[in-house]
């Protein structure tokens, strides 16, 4: 076995690759679910985000209206979500999970065409010299524009949340949607916009499988990454920056197994792939003990249904 | 009355909800600098009325006029550029949040949040009600939550502010610096419509008042030229019995308590600290205390949540420290918390499924673990006759109930339950005076029949009325009991630690 | 302007009457989907929801219907006790994963022993597999506050590796040419889960089914731990109050469920598929839940919820393999089902009010 | 005029997988295309091995099919036991090994044309480190990394094979992970033995990495990095037995057909591979075809170094469709 051909700075840079999917969807969700709405169907916006984008981009020939049309898509998914949690009053559970099963059926639907199809390529950016530095090149210079996205998106929410009053106002509603509601507060407006926000996210996720990561169409792409997601908000303790940690984690330890199992290393092949799993079980458990003293932060009205006239 | 100089005019307000009609045909006024209070019986649409004004609930009919303009507001926003300002008989604050959050979030054009936390410190301790911006609501104690509903008020120089029974969880000290900054608030000219159940709050601080029942209007009259008792049977609409007992000689001890230390199970709670006192059979200990110095900790210590070392509490001269709550059920020790909906009842179920969650062991309503239901729904409608609790029957879900109904049910069940030793806490909060005083009666025919009783209270003319011994709480510490003839109010509020806000200012600079 | 209006208790006639509403909806949106896709919407349709029940092949399909109903009824039975409660097993496919592992592995641990014991013993492994793996998340949270939702999540795609772990090695069938899966425990007599009346479906994880659906209404409504449960799901300080040991009853929620779900791939694994193969699961724990919410978290509604899931399961094959509808066309459809299920529970609930809106 | 022969295909994937359930849709309508009316198809697809396979299976027998194709592995058990209820009914079964009056089995040597992928591979890479991605460690899969690696070492003594299991047949996302692993590892030539093209567009953006279209031609990333690829071709098999179904001449087999037989195509091998590579590939492709060379022909050792074939001994089917070992030279241990 080889170990020393794992290049650190490469692994560093793909693991980026391979978590910006999760990442996106998970600040989705992160701030669905900071407003009071616990969506499920995660894995449903993203497979129909990674359609939505594929299509349109195959069509136009362009990459960039293609991701538009995945976060289009994505929203529009998501407002089903929204309609039928928040005027008809669903229980989120159960509409989050039929928006799973839906959102891979259309998603099959709509793609019957796109089988086989090359999308057309996203260029990475282009920083001109910098991409040849040591190290930073690679890692910091090397990728194309949804990972930057998707960091600026992580600094942004966290930007939102703390900073802004848009942003009080939607973790008050999170909070208590009754006190939000008695303040004068639109509680139901303020969570659909929540919600079309989670489904642009998720559906940019999902395109950024089916457009550059991948690149293809085929149906049931995402493979469960819209649920890793949905965990990766709750070991994040719904704090932005902790989504990027844990999704990079789970990517890094994704990333890494495989070159291990590359390099030839000596650990069960089993063993190396269940890995990403049990060490975010085990890293949640640290910070959930008592010790290290992480209060989990679930919003209180997470997931209760709102009724104005109580 | 001079309509011109009327801040806010009421005229013909009606507001109906399904099977009740809130707010029937409600007119009255209120002057610029006045403080006009409305009273009435839980459910007699008090709320209601404040919600419209404020733009939360839109009326069927009638209209409002502020400053001699019409006035019909959409949402609370409206309101509060009108120059409307709300504090919210159920707080309408968000635990996660700190306070200067959640004092933005009340207004309509917050400053800078830096800004906003000087104002915050300047103007809370303007009026004597210091506060940290920085801490999170969470961790607050109730008075001072209370503090941040007033205070998110003041900071938007109201014209008229209404006040839900504000003044509930409030140490004498601190409802004594919220009337002064209430007549100064006045004296500046702002219009004030409060609401409480405390009626001689209401004489020492209001103008004049509106008195509902029913949704109706049923008098208007000015406070302090009629008695708390002639007020109270304006509000019922009928005469009202004062509690009385027989003076009682103590019996044996029954219940004692000792070197009782314990850590809340709340991370923002008060730690209980070397707790000692003894109950005889047939006592009533009153305890007093500002909320938030370990009350809940102490009624949890007792009915069994919290396990504590087996001798801290001793029944009947049996270790039970260890013991959960349905063992110490069992053998006499009961207890009834003070939030009704959520701890004391559960909300959605019948009142036959709440009779369950205490009856079971004392009143043999399982056999072999599974529940008999006719013996269950018996025993709750044995409740709701005994104690008079206005409901159609016990298949009605618990938050159908009006609070003052749900007290008496809550109270009434453990009653029933013939207790060695009975353990309450904030028995008729938020329970108007009819309930109040049939639940201090009960509490006093309880014990007549030999039963040991603590009432855990904030309301310390309750405590001053069924007490024979008082003792205060303070940060978590017990003072020795003191028999209740003879202390001054004046005596006890520094029993209870004084002007709580000393403190608070201590902390808030360290 | 519509607004809802809460109703002092909910309706009975609703509660009736939604089910048949939602399926008619979801007969017209699907009848246009269909008819979209060039497909005969009448038809379709009568493929799906009639054909299966009354059709030239109920004889089959009826018995089918139990075989597809009863894993989901069993988990779902499970689950919902715990939704009862606020705990959240979202991870039963792993229990099921497990339940079929543990429970099969027995059985051929005794291949090819031909003793009446073998079944039984296979029975409990497979419940005692399940009922582990729940463990897991529930003594994690017990002891460290770490959120089940996300433990037993995870827990799902562990197991997936391990079931082609087991698939490929320990319990490969040494007579299948090297090839992944174990031996056919259908074909071994004292271990397999076959018919008890043939052609009627009707196998041992029916029974278990049924026998769970009515432990579950008489535990719910008639013994103390059952109302233990809907209390702290209700208002869990109260039931704190009322003596509820909340670590005791997490392990409980999440012991039974697991241990239900373990039965369940039991069931399977020695009957209707078979062996253990690497595709053993095909996504039950998962569909389960939405089964539990669309029963109303209620035994018997879990039992029309199922047996309706299924239904649209065995109509919907046949639509597909009759009809040339893509496998995708009939997934949307039963969202869509879902969804219409979802939407129009409220009416039990609520009441619709037209006119103004009287909350600002 | 008799009623058209129906004939039902049971699928394990979307027909929409870009490889083994699309090729054999494929067939499926080739053999539409050849029967006309003559024939009636019928397919269900995403059918998962286990109960529900056995249910559709039934559904197809009762809903008329005359022949029924199911195409995996896992369906064996179902199909042998359905083909005992309707024995009127003709069934074949794809890779399976068990076979019943009514049931004939069929399966592709792929092994033959993974041979010409390792000897383009052996031939191509510069590193020497070819890498593999692994579905699932099963004969099949086994049999395809040791045919690809004898052959490329014969041309190429240097070469190492590095082996990523993804444990699936089909994730592209995680493909793309294992491929981007393999090409960190130094890998410039990636093999596959999973379906989707996630590989071959890693290869691509990784430049200088080439790689081969897997069950599928995998066309459109030709011509580099997809230099050339291995495609199942189901249709003259199916065609030749809806035939036999018509004239009533079908009888129960177990075939296991190769290049020679037109059931593995070598695709298109591009231009990104120098002439005298290609001719060497095709070569090797028509004399394997032919029958004159069998691409485990002795001596070979397995890894561990015993003799597994003499020198010109060739390995027996039987051998070859349990293959639970490498060959010698490989490394790493195969799982389990
Ligand atoms: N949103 C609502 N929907 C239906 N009924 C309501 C609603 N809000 C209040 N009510 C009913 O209207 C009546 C008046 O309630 P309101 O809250 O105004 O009483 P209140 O005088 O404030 O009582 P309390 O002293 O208990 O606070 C009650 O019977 C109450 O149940
Ligand atoms: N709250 C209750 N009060 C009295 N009896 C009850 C109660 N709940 C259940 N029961 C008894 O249980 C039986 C079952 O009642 P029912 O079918 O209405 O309950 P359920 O709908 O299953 O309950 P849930 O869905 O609330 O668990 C009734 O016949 C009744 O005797
Ligand atoms: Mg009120
Ligand atoms: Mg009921």
């Amino acid at each position: 076995m080889d170990l020393s051909a794992i290049n650190p700075v490469i692994l560093v840079a793909s693991l980026m690759v391979a978590a910006t999917p999760i990442l996106l969807a998970a600040v989705g969700e992160l701030v669905v679910e900071r407003s009071g709405v616990l969506n499920l169907g995660v894995e449903g916006m993203m497979i129909t985000g990674a359609i939505c984008g594929f299509a349109i981009a195959v069509e136009t020939g362009s990459p960039t209206i293609g991701f538009l049309a995945a976060m289009a898509g994505g929203a529009l998914l998501a407002m089903v979500f929204g309609v039928l949690t928040q005027f008809l009053l669903s229980n989120h559970v159960a509409t989050g999970l039929a928006l799973t099963l839906f959102g891979l059926g259309l998603s099959a639907l709509l793609g019957q065409g796109y089988v086989g199809v090359r999308p057309p390529a996203t260029p990475k950016m282009d920083f001109g010299p910098l991409s040849d530095l040591p190290v930073v090149g690679r890692i910091v210079f090397g990728h194309d524009l949804v990972v930057y996205a998707s960091l600026l998106l992580v600094a942004g929410v966290w930007a939102f949340l703390r900073y802004t009053r848009a942003g009080l106002i939607l973790r008050a509603v999170g909070e208590s949607h009754d006190a939000a509601h008695a303040l004068g507060y639109r509680v139901v407006t303020i969570r659909l916009l929540a919600i079309a926000f989670g489904g642009a996210c998720a559906g940019l996720g999902g395109a950024y499988l089916s457009l550059i990561r991948v690149p293809q169409w085929t149906e049931g792409m995402t493979a469960g990454a819209g649920w890793i997601a949905l965990a990766l908000v709750v070991f994040a303790s719904w704090r932005p920056w902790r989504v990027l940690v844990g999704a990079y984690l789970f990517g890094g330890v994704t990333v890494l197994q495989l070159n291990l199992q590359a390099a030839g290393a000596a650990v069960p092949v089993e063993i190396l792939s269940m890995s990403p799993y049990l060490i975010t079980i085990l890293v949640l458990v640290i910070i959930s003990s008592d010790r290290f003293g992480a209060r989990l932060g679930a919003p209180a009205s997470l997931g209760r249904v709102f009724h104005a006239n109580r | 009355m001079s309509g011109a100089a009327d801040l806010l005019r009421i005229e013909g307000l009606t507001k109906a909800f399904p099977g009740v009609v809130a707010n029937d045909d409600v007119s009255f006024a209120v002057p610029a600098g006045r403080i006009h209070a409305l009273l009435g019986e839980n459910g007699a649409g008090k709320s209601t009325l404040v919600k419209m004004i404020y733009g939360l609930v839109a009326p069927d009919k009638g209209r409002m006029q502020l400053h001699g303009r019409d006035f019909a507001p959409t949402s609370p926003h409206e309101a509060r550029s009108s120059g409307v300002a709300m504090v919210f008989q159920h707080f309408s604050l968000f635990d996660a949040l700190d306070v200067a959050e959640n004092v933005a979030l009340g207004m309509e054009t917050p400053p800078s949040q830096r800004q906003l936390a000087r104002r915050i410190r300047e103007v809370s301790e303007a009026y004597g009600l210091p506060l940290d911006p920085t801490r999170l609501v969470g961790e607050l104690s109730a008075g001072e939550r209370q503090r941040v509903e007033i205070v998110r008020c003041l900071l938007q120089d109201p014209q008229l502010l209404i006040m839900d029974e504000p003044t509930s969880v409030l140490t004498p000290q601190e409802v004594e610096i919220l009337f002064s900054t209430l007549r100064k608030l006045a004296a500046e000219g702002t219009a004030i419509l409060y609401i409480s159940h405390k009626l001689e709050e209401i004489r020492a601080l209001c103008d004049s008042a509106t008195i509902l029942r029913q949704g109706q209007v049923v008098a208007t009259c000015t406070p302090s030229e009629k008695s708390a008792r002639e007020l109270a049977e304006l509000m019922v609409g009928a005469t009202l019995h004062t509690p009385s007992r027989e003076p009682q000689e103590g019996g044996e001890v029954v219940l004692r308590i000792h070197d009782l230390s314990m850590r809340s199970a709340n991370p923002f709670g008060t730690a209980l600290k070397d707790i000692d006192f003894e109950l005889r059979a047939g006592e009533v200990l009153g305890i007093g205390g500002v909320a938030g110095n370990g009350q809940d900790e102490l009624l949890a210590a007792l009915s069994g949540e919290a396990r504590v070392a087996a001798e801290a509490v001793t029944l009947k001269g049996r270790p039970v420290g260890q013991m959960g709550p349905t063992a110490r059920r069992a053998l006499g020790l009961l207890a009834a918390p003070e939030e009704r909906l959520g701890h004391a009842a559960a909300p959605d179920m019948s009142l036959t499924e709440n009779a369950v969650l205490t009856g079971t062991v004392r009143e043999g309503l399982t056999r072999h673990g599974f529940l008999d239901w006719g013996k269950a729904r018996g025993f709750a409608e044995q409740v709701i006759e005994r104690f008079d609790v206005r409901t159609p029957g016990p298949g009605q879900a618990a938050r159908s109930l009006s609070g003052g109904n749900l007290q008496k049910f809550v109270i009434g069940r453990e009653i029933l339950q013939r207790p060695e030793v009975l353990v309450v806490n904030q028995p008729t909060w938020g329970v108007d005076a009819s309930a109040a005083a049939a639940i201090r009666q009960a509490l006093l025919d309880l014990a007549a029949n030999g039963t040991a009783v603590v009432v855990i209270s904030q309301d310390l003319d309750e405590l001053m009325e069924i007490s024979d011994r008082f003792a205060a709480l303070n940060e978590g510490r017990l003072a020795a009991p003191r028999p209740a003839k003879g202390l001054g109010i004046e005596e006890i509020g520094l029993m209870m630690g004084g002007a709580h806000d000393l403190d608070t200012a201590a902390r808030a600079a360290e | 302007m519509i607004a809802l209006v809460r109703r002092p208790a909910p309706s009975r006639l609703w509660t009736v009457l939604t089910p048949p509403l939602a399926v008619l909806a979801t007969m017209v949106a699907g009848g246009l989907m269909f008819a979209a896709l060039g497909k005969d919407p009448v038809l379709a349709i009568r493929t799906i929801f009639w054909d299966p029940l009354f059709g030239e092949f109920a004889f089959y399909y009826r018995g089918q219907l139990l075989v597809k109903a009863a894993p989901l009824i069993l988990i779902a039975i499970g689950l919902s006790l715990g939704f009862r409660a606020g705990i959240w097993n979202i991870g039963a496919e792993g229990q099921y994963i497990l339940g079929a592992i543990t429970g099969g592995a027995v059985g051929l641990a005794f291949y090819p022993l031909d003793s009446w014991i073998v079944f039984p013993l296979m029975v409990v492994a497979g419940a005692f597999g399940g009922f582990l793996w729940a463990m897991i998340p529930a003594l994690l949270k017990v002891k460290f506050r770490t959120n089940e939702i996300l433990v037993s999540l995870l827990l799902v795609y562990v197991a997936e590796q391990l079931l082609a772990y087991m698939a490929l090695g320990p319990l490969k069938n040494p007579e299948g040419q090297g090839f992944p899966g174990s031996r056919n425990l259908s074909q071994y007599d004292a271990a397999a889960n076959n018919e008890l009346i043939a052609g009627s479906g009707m196998h041992w994880g029916v029974v278990a089914a049924f026998i769970a659906v009515i432990a579950a209404y008489v535990l719910l409504n008639r013994h103390l731990t059952g109302y233990h449960i809907r209390l702290t799901g209700q208002a869990p300080r109260a039931a704190r109050f009322a003596g509820v040991n909340p670590n005791l009853l997490t392990i409980f929620c999440l012991g039974t469920s697991g241990a239900l779900a373990g039965l369940a791939g039991l069931f399977e694994v020695a009957g209707p598929a078979g062996q253990i193969s690497i595709d053993f699961n095909v996504g039950y724990g998962f569909t389960a839940i939405i089964v539990a919410f669309l029963g109303r978290l209620h035994p018997v509604g879990i039992l029309l919820a199922g047996l309706l899931m299924a239904l649209t399961y065995i109509g919907g094959e046949a639509a597909q393999s009759q009809l040339g509808l893509p496998a995708a066309a009939i997934q949307a459809f039963q969202g869509m089902l879902l969804f219409f299920l979802l939407a129009v529970d409220m009416l039990t609930n609520y009441r619709l009010r037209f006119g103004r809106a009287q909350v600002a | 005029q008799d009623d058209p022969v129906k004939v039902g295909f049971i699928y394990v994937g979307p027909i929409g997988d870009g490889g083994w359930t699309y090729e054999h849709d494929q067939a499926r309508q080739a053999v539409e295309e050849h029967f006309g009316d003559q024939v009636e198809t019928v397919y269900r697809e995403s059918v998962p091995e286990g109960a529900d396979a056995e249910r559709a299976i039934t559904q197809m027998a009762l809903g008329g099919a005359d022949l029924i194709f199911t195409t995996s592995f896992g369906f064996m058990d179902a199909t042998i036991n359905v083909a005992e209820k309707f024995p009127d009914v003709k069934f074949e079964h794809a890779t399976g090994y068990k076979t019943a009056e009514n049931v004939a089995t069929y399966n592709a040597r792929f092994y033959q044309g993974r041979a010409v992928l390792g000897h383009i591979a052996g031939s191509m890479t510069e590193s020497n480190k070819v890498g593999y991605i692994g579905s699932f460690p099963i004969p099949e899969v086994i049999r395809g990394i040791n045919s690809a690696f004898l052959h490329a070492r014969k041309v190429n003594p240097d070469v190492e094979f590095n082996v990523v299991w993804a444990y699936t047949w089909f994730d592209p996302a995680k493909e793309a992970d294992a491929a981007q692993a393999l090409i960190e590892q130094g890998a410039d030539v990636i093999l596959q033995h999973t379906d989707s093209t996630a590989p071959l567009a890693a290869a691509e953006q990784a430049g200088d990495v080439i790689g081969f279209g897997q069950a599928s031609d995998m066309a459109e990333y030709k011509p580099s990095p997809r230099v050339a690829s291995i495609i199942d071709n189901w249709s003259p098999y199916y065609i030749d037995r809806v035939q036999a179904v018509i004239d009533g001449t079908w009888e129960s087999h177990s075939v296991w057909q190769g290049i020679g037989d037109g059931t593995v195509e070598i695709g298109e091998i591009t231009d990104a591979v120098p002439e005298d590579v290609r001719q060497e590939a095709a070569d090797l492709r028509d004399r394997i075809g032919s029958g004159e060379y069998h691409p485990f022909t002795g001596p070979i050792n397995k890894q561990d170094g015993s003799a597994w074939l003499a020198e010109g001994e060739v390995a027996d089917d039987e051998t070859l469709l349990g293959m639970d070992f490498y060959v010698e030279g490989m490394t790493g241990d195969i799982p389990n």
